[in-house]
């Protein structure tokens, strides 16, 4: 029987073995500490390879340039654009794809049918449906949302229906000898008890959606992160790129931090490590 | 595909032919403009008769070959006007121009008559590209500027499928592209075309090589400089050789080439020579250099013989 | 094979197996766990049944609660053939099968959720049932924070709390003290007599067995199959000076000779051939 | 108790619930004719579309094209190049995926030195690590799998490191106790256990690796179904993009497939629907 | 408090549980599942634990097996403070936690794998034990093709055969029919007392405990506590005719009377104070 919430002091972790136990027991802020260490020392090694002569801008550049394209509002302006695009897209994606991902795993027939689509346009780059999602759908914000829409859905369905797929048959048993009928049983069992391999599909799901951006933002795009980079890319202006691929950087790995926290809400409820 | 032409010449004279051959990367996009001379090259036999032993990779565009220029992954390579501020800027230097660029079109949707028509429409671009470069000296002759218009900055492929699906009004763009278009929109309406502004600027391409394969390693740059002139003269001498040629390499469909080099203007050696000695070369380069000040790539205009070695290309007339 | 009635054999039985056979594939063989199975249920009946283990009890619980669909034969509840679950039949399973990420009462409340029942009743209900089973302190709590005997009475509340006219109950009591044991026993009982319910019950407790019920199915292995069917004719309310009594005694040690010599598989003693036993 | 592997006939169905119970029982064909049904009624759409006026080229065309290809052996070759790279690239990251995975779900220090870079690098788009790669690998086979090893990477790690971390605890102490240390528990009850999470992440990999293909491929390929594609833009041979897309879009099936049957096999222990 | 010291008081203890305080967050609350227990355990003594549904039965055994750290006060093994688990304490645990990917065989040849013990001698040392459990016809089931009653005895011969010197078995016996379990509870006695092993053995079946033990343990809830020990002088090998002795009668009322009136929560008739029982 497992303990995941036990009160034990911090301190008396004990030899060796005690480690795995005393994971949840460590002060808090470690972590966060290592985190900071590590994020440092990344930029040490790029400010080292910098200045061993690559062509890359070195930290200093791109915090200046960073500074400059704050400065006159331009960076404000690409971020909160690019946030709304890869937040509808995202939002979205998921959205459809939970359902979808259910009614795959559930229904033979709806698998059998829907597999052999997604599968194959999760192989196919994102690039290469711009075209036909302009020829239906525009030039204006519908297709880049689109384009995100489906870089978020096709990492999210995929990890749904394995969820789905993997969900215990006795829990559904007991749903079932209870009177629930499908419906129910999809969001009151196979929903909750397919969180971990839900929010796997939202993680992944969010970083595709994070790299369609640049994709998306090809399609007549005035600004937002994703058109700053290919403008600056035309340029040559690596500190430019490097603001974009950082700030890019940055808000996914919030946006992660969040849905961690909402996993941590949603799924206290497991005996895990 | 590959480096047909290196292999035949390594087994050949890979050291033991006495004579020194030397060893030359060169990479190349695979339209008529980038690829007809390596295609006459290897037919001809020229690395082997110049000495060389070349391997030639292909590239999607002007700015990888630069950047690999600059690790020394390539000796050479090739660039279309739109990539012509990166020697600019100092990072290669052009070592032969190559043909002029008459494939670009302002067009737009059918009704649309005029450029002064274009005024609030939306256009497509693909930024700092000659599509770019046509419509903002087109503006220019029409007395307006980009604010005019809503101006719309789409990668090329994009752009086919918002013209054809009629989401914009008009596009700087360029054939073969508007080729495909026109399947699809058949009276689209040109409403400017490279010639309109011969006088002013040109859209050269260009043969260019890294920094230090100029500075090191001038053997080797004559006999490729030696190899582009027998080319041309070839070239010049067999257009519709040169079009099957580079179908060949290319292996793809010799009417797609004939269509790509009917908007090419092919100069011949002795027409470069004298452009390169009357400084029509170097005009056409400041032209160019102007264009990229105004859109910002450069900073400041650059003297052209900085980065056109034409004194090389001209040394190879002897 | 004929069929083990029930003891009113007059009215339609609420419950009736009939011939079934259920067959899995293990690896390459087929195993039998249930074999041309026979048996009637009458309604308002408390049966209990023991076996040793691997005999098939559970496998014969699932069919009848709609779970498992037999390889041959077919079960019928109020006449109907099963084709799945339904809330009247409410199942204890023996793996408990809480939902993990519910807490005890909202466990409790499943059932009643899905019946629609309005929120003030259902938690009332609910907290009825969590009492009974003794886990008020603890109605807030996950199924992780809970010992084995907690989850399990945790199983049984949830099964209580929709009131199935059928209970199916698969060795419900076996994680619990002697003490939350009888206490259970006894509502248990106490509910049935009060309420119309059919109850099948499945122990490995021959006493617990014998106190319950109407009557004992005795299962055997290798095939699965009904050995023996022993009928309990005591009045209830059964109190612990029946457990005391010679009677009570007298069957269980009927039932445990029942069980513990099936070893030689011929019939018990008292009976003339393996699975059927006249009521 | 879930009873998966019954040998119920499959015609007993019964009513409505019994569809959820009866999926193992129909019969072997089904899924396959509605897989194919689903084909057809995609390429069926794809001609009407066609047909209908848009860009798009016409199935009969890109048979044509297909088959000239093919004839001249140009698609034979892109596919063993391409198909070289997608393997080596996908093999490579998930081998390194799965190790960094558990050591990020099993040592706190791990993940939290790691984690910040993955998210980090999950939300970059693979064009922008072209030119870096270029710079540090130069423009042979290596920054081309280099791309694809990381999308695969990136994709599995993720969904690795979350399979460890939902690990049932009841499971590692019934290791502990029977005198299993780390390593061993890591090799015979993290990896089991966590394997239905591997392979999802394993299966969004694959589809990332094929996705990054034609990025990959900008790096100075000199063949291979990305290099055709982009060479075919250039001339806007819509018709050798199809192809491209197409037996991108095939080969990443099979490989699925061969990847769900490995599935099968490895998770057939489980209780599951 | 004084310590509940084992029988042989001289030699030093095998087990010796001191002070052990174990809290759990509940929600906003603490909550007590053991509240100072100490508790000695002699080399080779057969101790067994009652008590009712949540006294922190498992938990103290937790805390032994080295899988929960207490919140107060230690546990010694040997003499040596307990920091994590080792196989030469063997765990059976309330709910079974097989591999679920592994076969029956394959389950328990785990800890022999650990141990590196040679291919030939691994197969017929789980042979030997799956044999003891009578699983020997499901040697390569995967554990979800197994009865509940059949997954217990996997787990059993799993902790077996890694011939742990000190065996710590949550209610082992708890999903057993009758028969088998005398069978076991026989096999167990025998290879305990043939080699020298140390049990710490829970169950909620009075009789059993009787019948196994040198001592039983009588735990009470809230807050989890020892609350009485009653020694069982009594010779091995017991026989079915112990079951049946007027002193095994006597020592199973008393137990039962310990466990089955804690309610007032006073000290047992025949100690004075709580969880103080001198041996
Ligand atoms: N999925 C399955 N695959 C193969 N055999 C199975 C499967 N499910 C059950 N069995 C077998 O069917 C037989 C009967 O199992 P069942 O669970 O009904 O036994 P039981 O009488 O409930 O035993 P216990 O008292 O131990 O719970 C067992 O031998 C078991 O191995
Ligand atoms: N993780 C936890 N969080 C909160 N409370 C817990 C946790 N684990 C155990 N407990 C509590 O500790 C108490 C003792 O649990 P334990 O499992 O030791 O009981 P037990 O004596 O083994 O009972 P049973 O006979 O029912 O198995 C219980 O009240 C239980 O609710
Ligand atoms: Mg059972
Ligand atoms: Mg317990």
């Amino acid at each position: 029987m497992a303990v995941v919430t036990d009160t034990a002091a911090p301190t008396d972790t004990g030899g060796r073995n005690g480690s795995p136990q005393s994971r949840r027991g460590r002060p808090r802020g470690l972590p966060l500490l290592l985190n900071a260490v590590s994020v440092l020392l990344g930029i040490a090694i790029w400010w080292i390879l910098a200045a061993s002569g690559l062509t890359i801008p070195s930290p200093v550049a791109v915090v200046q340039r960073a500074k400059d394209l704050l400065a006159d509002g331009t960076l404000e302006q690409d971020i909160l654009v690019s946030l709304g695009r890869v937040l509808a897209g995202f939002v979205l994606g998921t959205a459809v794809a939970i359902p979808v991902g259910f009614l795959m795993g559930w229904y033979g027939a709806v698998r059998s049918l829907v597999e052999p689509w997604v599968q194959f346009f999760r192989t196919i780059p994102p690039l290469a449906i711009i075209p036909l999602a302009i020829v239906l759908m525009g030039i204006d914000e519908t297709p880049k949302i689109f384009v995100i829409f489906l870089a978020a859905f096709l990492s999210c369905v995929i990890s749904t229906f394995q969820g789905v797929v993997n969900v215990d048959r006795t829990l559904i048993n007991a749903a079932r000898v209870l009177g629930t009928r499908d419906l129910g049983i999809f969001a009151r069992v196979v929903v909750p008890a397919s969180t971990p391999f839900i929010l796997v599909g939202m993680r992944v799901g969010l970083g595709s959606s994070w790299a369609t951006l640049v994709a998306a933002e090809l399609i007549a795009a005035q600004q937002g992160l994703g058109y700053r980079m290919q403008n600056a890319q035309l340029y040559y202006d690596l500190p430019t790129i490097f603001v974009g691929l950082i700030s890019i950087g940055i808000l996914g790995l919030l946006m992660d931090r969040v849905l961690l926290l909402a996993e941590r809400r949603l799924t206290r409820w497991q005996e895990r490590r | 595909l590959l480096s047909a032409c290196g292999k035949d010449d390594s087994s050949s004279s890979g050291g033991s032919g006495g004579g020194k051959t030397e060893d030359v990367k060169f990479g190349y996009i695979g339209d008529y403009n980038g690829t007809s001379l390596l295609a006459i090259a290897d037919d001809q036999k020229l690395w082997a008769k110049h000495g060389l032993n070349a391997t030639t990779r292909v590239f999607t565009n002007g700015p990888l070959q630069i950047q690999a220029l600059g690790t020394g992954d390539l000796d050479f390579g090739y660039i279309g006007p739109g990539a012509m501020w990166l020697p600019a800027s100092g990072q290669a230097k052009v070592v032969a121009i190559n043909t002029l660029g008459n494939a670009d079109r302002v067009i737009a949707q059918p009704g649309i008559t005029s450029i002064e028509q274009l005024k609030g429409k939306s256009v497509a671009v693909p930024e700092g590209t000659s599509g770019d470069m046509i419509l903002t000296l087109a503006l220019k002759k029409a007395g307006l500027t980009k604010q005019d218009l809503k101006v719309v900055p789409m990668d090329a492929s994009v752009i086919v499928s918002s013209f054809s699906s009629k989401k914009i009004d008009g596009a700087g763009f360029w054939y073969p592209a508007i080729a495909t278009i026109k399947k699809q929109v058949p009276d689209l309406v040109e409403l400017a075309k490279n010639d309109d502004f011969s006088s002013e600027v040109s859209f050269p391409t260009a043969f260019v090589a890294g920094n230090k394969v100029v500075a090191e390693q001038q053997s080797k740059t004559q006999k490729t400089i030696a190899v582009l002139r027998d080319a041309m003269q070839f070239r010049t001498e067999n257009m519709d050789k040169s079009i099957e040629l580079t179908a060949k390499m290319l292996k793809i469909p010799a009417e797609q080439v004939k269509a790509d080099a009917a908007n090419v203007k092919v100069l011949s050696v002795q027409e470069l020579d004298t452009m390169t000695k009357d400084g029509t070369i170097n005009k056409w380069l400041t032209g160019m250099g102007d264009y990229f000040v105004g859109a910002g790539k450069l900073k400041s205009q650059v003297d052209p013989s900085t980065y056109y070695t034409g004194d090389l290309f001209t040394a190879g007339a002897k | 094979m004929t069929t083990n009635t029930a003891p009113g054999a007059g009215q339609p039985a609420k419950i009736s197996v009939q011939e079934v056979t259920k067959t899995f594939a293990l690896g390459r063989e087929t195993f039998t766990a249930l074999d041309r199975v026979s048996l009637d249920i009458a309604d308002n009946e408390f049966v209990t049944v023991v076996g040793p283990s691997g005999c098939g009890k559970s496998t014969l619980m699932n069919v009848l609660a709609g779970l498992e669909t037999p390889t041959e034969g077919r079960a019928l509840v109020d006449g109907a053939p099963v084709s799945g679950p339904g809330p009247e039949r409410g199942v204890i399973f023996q793996q408990y099968a809480l939902f993990p990420w519910l807490t005890v009462r909202k466990n409790v409340e499943f059932g009643l959720k899905t019946a629609r029942v309005p929120r003030a009743e259902r938690r009332e209900r609910a907290e009825h049932f969590i009492r009974m089973v003794g886990l008020e302190q603890f109605a807030d709590a996950l199924p992780k924070m809970l010992s084995g005997g907690m989850r399990q009475r945790c199983a049984i509340a949830r099964a209580y709390a929709v009131n199935p006219s059928i209970l199916l109950m698969d060795e419900p009591f076996g994680a619990l003290d002697a003490l939350t044991r009888v206490k259970l026993q006894e509502q248990l009982l106490d509910t049935w007599s009060k309420e119309q319910r059919t109850v099948m019950f499945i122990t490995h407790d021959v006493d617990e067995a014998v106190f319950l019920a109407n009557r004992v199915i005795v299962m055997a292995a290798r095939p699965g199959r009904i050995y023996d069917v022993i009928d309990v004719d005591l009045p209830y309310p059964r109190s612990e000076e029946f457990r005391l009594s010679p009677q009570f005694a007298a069957l269980r040690n009927r039932v445990w000779h029942s069980v513990y010599h099936q070893d030689g598989r011929t019939a018990p003693a008292t009976s003339p051939a393996p699975s059927v036993t006249p009521a």
